[in-house]
């Protein structure tokens, strides 16, 4: 029980985001890129875009899910160090939005991996995107928010 | 120094108008790349870029359509080479060799319509379209197609 | 560039403001008409499921208004309402500017990230007066 | 494939697959790069993990589904896809919108070609590892987003253009608004030019990187800023003079240089014409007419034939083709043609020759936008040794 409380704690210190595309528009994407910027300055909660999949914490998902990027998003959610947590971002990642019929798009994020916390919006704004980020930590803070991971054992 | 249209009309059968006057040339498929061979010949590889290639699928005709938008750069003047080819059996010459920037529009017809360019090395399916409509061998973009 | 022109850089940036806008201790402005989240307002809605067939995303269902509700307009014969999925819509107010009787109401607000997919369900029905 | 070539020519050949999850692309494209020790010998460009199928969604929606689908094929550059899919069906119709909505379409796609050529100018500086340049670039962005916000109610996603006009009109007040945020917007970009221009980071990193001579660029259908870099004077909208391009002064940017350098420096003039132009129609907004056409009365048929419109996108030339057989409600085909999926997929052979750190720059001086691309294919080029040399000395500009 130490030993998880322990883990949690780096998350709540430091948490390092990861952005995938998986078919986006490019929309959410720029929002995401103008949330780390210094308007928004995401450093001062800790948040920091990580290099590579296995420094990532928050996996954060734009797009929707095209058959082609459903292998490698499962792949990448894998890769990535317990505990791990995941954001679908824009309306694409939460259900498919506009593509969900189309023969190459499976539909949302939570079709191929579990989803923590969704933000809506076509694309949400930066502050959006923020604020379902912090939404993110307080419920890690508070154990709402568990890594799906941990259940294994 | 011949005009566009001369130079066009000469291989052309008829001509048309797509909207917003933008002439068409009807050729037969076989002088495709005679008309571009005699394009570079004549206006030079530096005065026009093949901007577009469509292609539409005619079912009720039984027929494909093909149409090439090219754009000449000096008049800023955009001109459509429009060709059919058989349904049942879509092959036409390549023209990857005369024009490089072939290369995207003719890989995408190939992927979506199955039309066949005959010469173009570069054509391969399943790049785009996802595997299992691919082991299907479905294009998706024809008609009848079903997804 | 040249070395006076750094310095002055240097002085003006150090006594300058931060940029930061210390979100979300502190709300950025938001345009007024900024297009966030809408939902129909009961009380001129027909039921006419026009938004539900003309909507891009397919985010509208047409659902039936919960027993104990007045106040519902008298045209909506068969009691239903559209729900929208704030999860698939793509706010582009489509249904908003076909709607026959102009039954959305527009707000500007965006913060609705959760757990879960919220809907226009609690919202909508708001609109009515509830009677138990 | 290319395993079996290098017993017979001794290369130590590093196979070096660039994304789908590469820090400094934000898109999902794969680069598979052939490498001999550092030098470049082959690339082939993977798309696909972004094809969503928008030409047969859009077979099975009506016209105006399909407004906000093709709106989304694109998040930068929206609103001059939606204005060329509507200009498209206008011409099918034969409508001409009032001159206040043809001026305010204008506007839009200015303010976003600003905001797209500072994104790229932005991640050029994050890629070659000038960090503090990015940040600085990125947060004077989010003035003429702001601006864009006022003007279409949305910061990236406007959904303004409908057949037959815009979807929200302005009033004074936020003209004056706007105004301001240009107004401040100018001596940042000046002064970002005179960045690009004078530092000695970026000018060793991007000049006589990726050099295309005017031939190469036309004969592999390059369009937009990379075209006009190698100057080739080449301009949707001075050539189409379409919606109020006719009437509004601009200049049409063009460079001799054909580098990185030169394609990011056009950039950077055509975000001051932008906001010359953005500037000029605050001032000279037609107030005939009515701006907003009635979304419940436009018609929902279109009369058969085809159309073909034509739209100068941040990235280039932008093609829509739209059929219609006159009796459905769905259009008969819609055919996209997309700057970058000319852009990206034509310029393999750009990067033979150079080191294994100028692929990325070649890249983003390309500015790819992969969404925009969305349908896919591979390029290949044959990594036979004899193709190699000319393909070299086509990028070096000896041929």
């Amino acid at each position: 029980m130490a030993v998880k409380e322990d883990r949690y704690k780096l998350v709540r210190y430091s948490p390092w985001l990861l952005h995938f595309n998986t078919g986006a528009c490019n929309g959410c994407d720029i929002e995401v890129l103008a949330a780390i910027t210094p308007l928004y300055d995401p450093e001062r909660f800790g948040i920091k875009l990580a290099p590579s999949v296995r420094h990532g914490d928050i996996l954060i998902v734009t797009g929707a899910v095209t058959k082609k990027a459903a292998e490698r998003l499962k792949r990448l959610y894998e890769q990535m160090p317990c505990p791990k947590f995941v954001v679908a971002v824009g309306a694409c990642a939460i259900s498919g939005g506009v593509f969900a019929k189309s023969y190459s798009v499976v539909g949302g994020v939570d079709k191929v991996i579990p989803v923590d916390v969704y933000i809506p919006g076509c694309p949400p704004r930066p502050e959006a995107i923020l604020d379902g980020i912090v939404k993110l930590l307080k419920m890690i803070e508070e154990g709402r928010a568990v890594s799906k991971c941990e259940h294994k054992g | 120094m011949s005009t566009k249209a001369e130079v066009l009309s000469k291989l052309a059968i008829r001509t048309e108008v797509v909207k917003p006057k933008r002439i068409v040339f009807v050729i037969r498929p076989e002088d495709l790349r005679k008309v571009f061979e005699e394009l570079i010949k004549t206006f030079g590889p530096e005065s026009f870029y093949l901007s577009t290639i469509v292609g539409v699928d005619l079912p009720a005709e039984n027929k494909m359509r093909l149409d090439y938008y090219v754009h000449f750069i000096p008049e800023g003047e955009t001109v459509v080479i429009r060709t059919f080819i058989d349904r049942s059996n879509p092959v036409i010459d390549s023209i990857i060799d005369i024009v490089p920037g072939a290369l995207a529009g003719e890989c995408e017809t190939f992927d979506l319509l199955g039309i066949v360019f005959r010469g173009n090395p570069y054509l391969k399916r399943g790049f785009f379209v996802p595997v299992d409509l691919v082991q299907k061998g479905i294009h998706p973009l024809r008609k009848d197609s079903g997804v | 560039m040249t070395r006076p022109k750094l310095i002055e850089l240097v002085l003006k940036n150090l006594f300058s403001k931060p940029a930061t806008v210390q979100f979300p201790y502190q709300k950025t402005d938001v345009e007024p008409d900024y297009r966030g989240i809408q939902y129909a307002d009961l009380t001129k809605c027909t039921g006419c499921s026009l938004c539900a067939i003309e909507c891009p995303a397919e985010a509208i269902k047409m659902i039936q208004i919960p027993p104990g509700y007045e106040g519902v307009n008298p045209l909506n014969k068969r009691m239903i309402y559209p729900l929208i999925d704030y999860g698939k819509c793509v706010y582009c107010y489509r249904c908003v500017k076909i709607c026959p009787v102009n039954a959305f109401i527009t707000t500007n607000k965006y913060d609705i990230a959760g757990a879960s997919r919220p809907t226009s369900e609690e919202l909508s029905l708001s609109t009515l007066k509830k009677v138990s | 494939m290319a395993i079996t070539k290098i017993v017979e020519v001794p290369l130590v050949i590093a196979e070096i697959p660039i994304g789908p999850q590469h820090p400094a692309l934000h898109e999902p494209v794969m680069l598979k790069v052939y490498a001999d020790g550092e030098e470049v010998v082959k690339v082939e460009v993977n798309t696909g993990y972004n094809h969503r199928g928008i030409e047969k969604l859009c077979e099975k929606n009506t016209y105006y589904k399909d407004l906000f689908i093709i709106g989304r094929v694109c998040g930068i550059c929206n609103t001059v896809h939606t204005n060329c899919y509507v200009r498209a069906l206008e011409y099918l119709l034969g409508l001409e919108p009032s001159p206040r909505a043809k001026y305010l379409r204008v506007l839009a796609m200015e303010l976003e070609r600003v905001h797209s050529h500072m994104l790229v100018n932005a991640t050029m500086a994050e890629v070659i590892g000038f960090e503090s340049l990015f940040m600085q670039i990125m947060l004077d962005r989010e003035k003429v987003m702001k601006a864009k916000e006022i003007l279409t109610g949305a910061r990236v996603m406007a959904d303004y253009m409908i057949v037959g006009g815009v979807r929200r009109d302005i009033d004074d007040a936020k003209k004056e608004r706007i105004k301001d945020l240009l107004l401040k917007l100018r001596p940042r970009v000046e002064y970002y030019k005179k960045v690009f221009e004078e530092d000695e980071t970026i000018v060793k990193r991007l000049v006589n990187v990726g050099r295309l001579k005017p031939v190469d660029v036309t004969l592999h259908s390059l369009v937009g800023p990379i075209a006009r870099a190698s100057d080739i004077r080449t301009d949707v909208r001075a050539e189409d003079k379409y919606d109020a391009y006719g009437e509004i002064p601009f200049n049409v940017v063009t460079r001799k240089e054909g580098d990185s350098w030169a394609r990011m420096m056009v950039r950077w003039d055509e975000v001051l014409e932008s906001i010359n132009i953005s500037l000029y129609i605050l001032d000279h907004l037609p107030s005939d007419g009515n701006a907003v056409p009635d979304e419940k009365r436009l018609p929902r048929i279109f009369p058969a034939g085809d159309s073909y419109a034509r739209a100068e996108a941040p990235r280039g030339e932008l093609t829509y083709y739209v059929m219609s057989d006159g009796k459905s409600m769905n259009p008969y085909r819609v055919k996209i043609r997309t700057p970058s999926f000319n852009n990206i997929i034509n310029s393999a052979f750009m990067y033979i020759g150079h080191s294994l750190a100028d692929v990325p720059v070649i890249l983003t001086s390309l500015d790819p936008c992969i969404s925009c691309m969305e349908r896919v294919t591979v390029v290949d080029l044959k990594n036979n040794t004899r193709y190699r040399v000319t393909v070299r000395e086509l990028a070096s500009g000896k041929v």
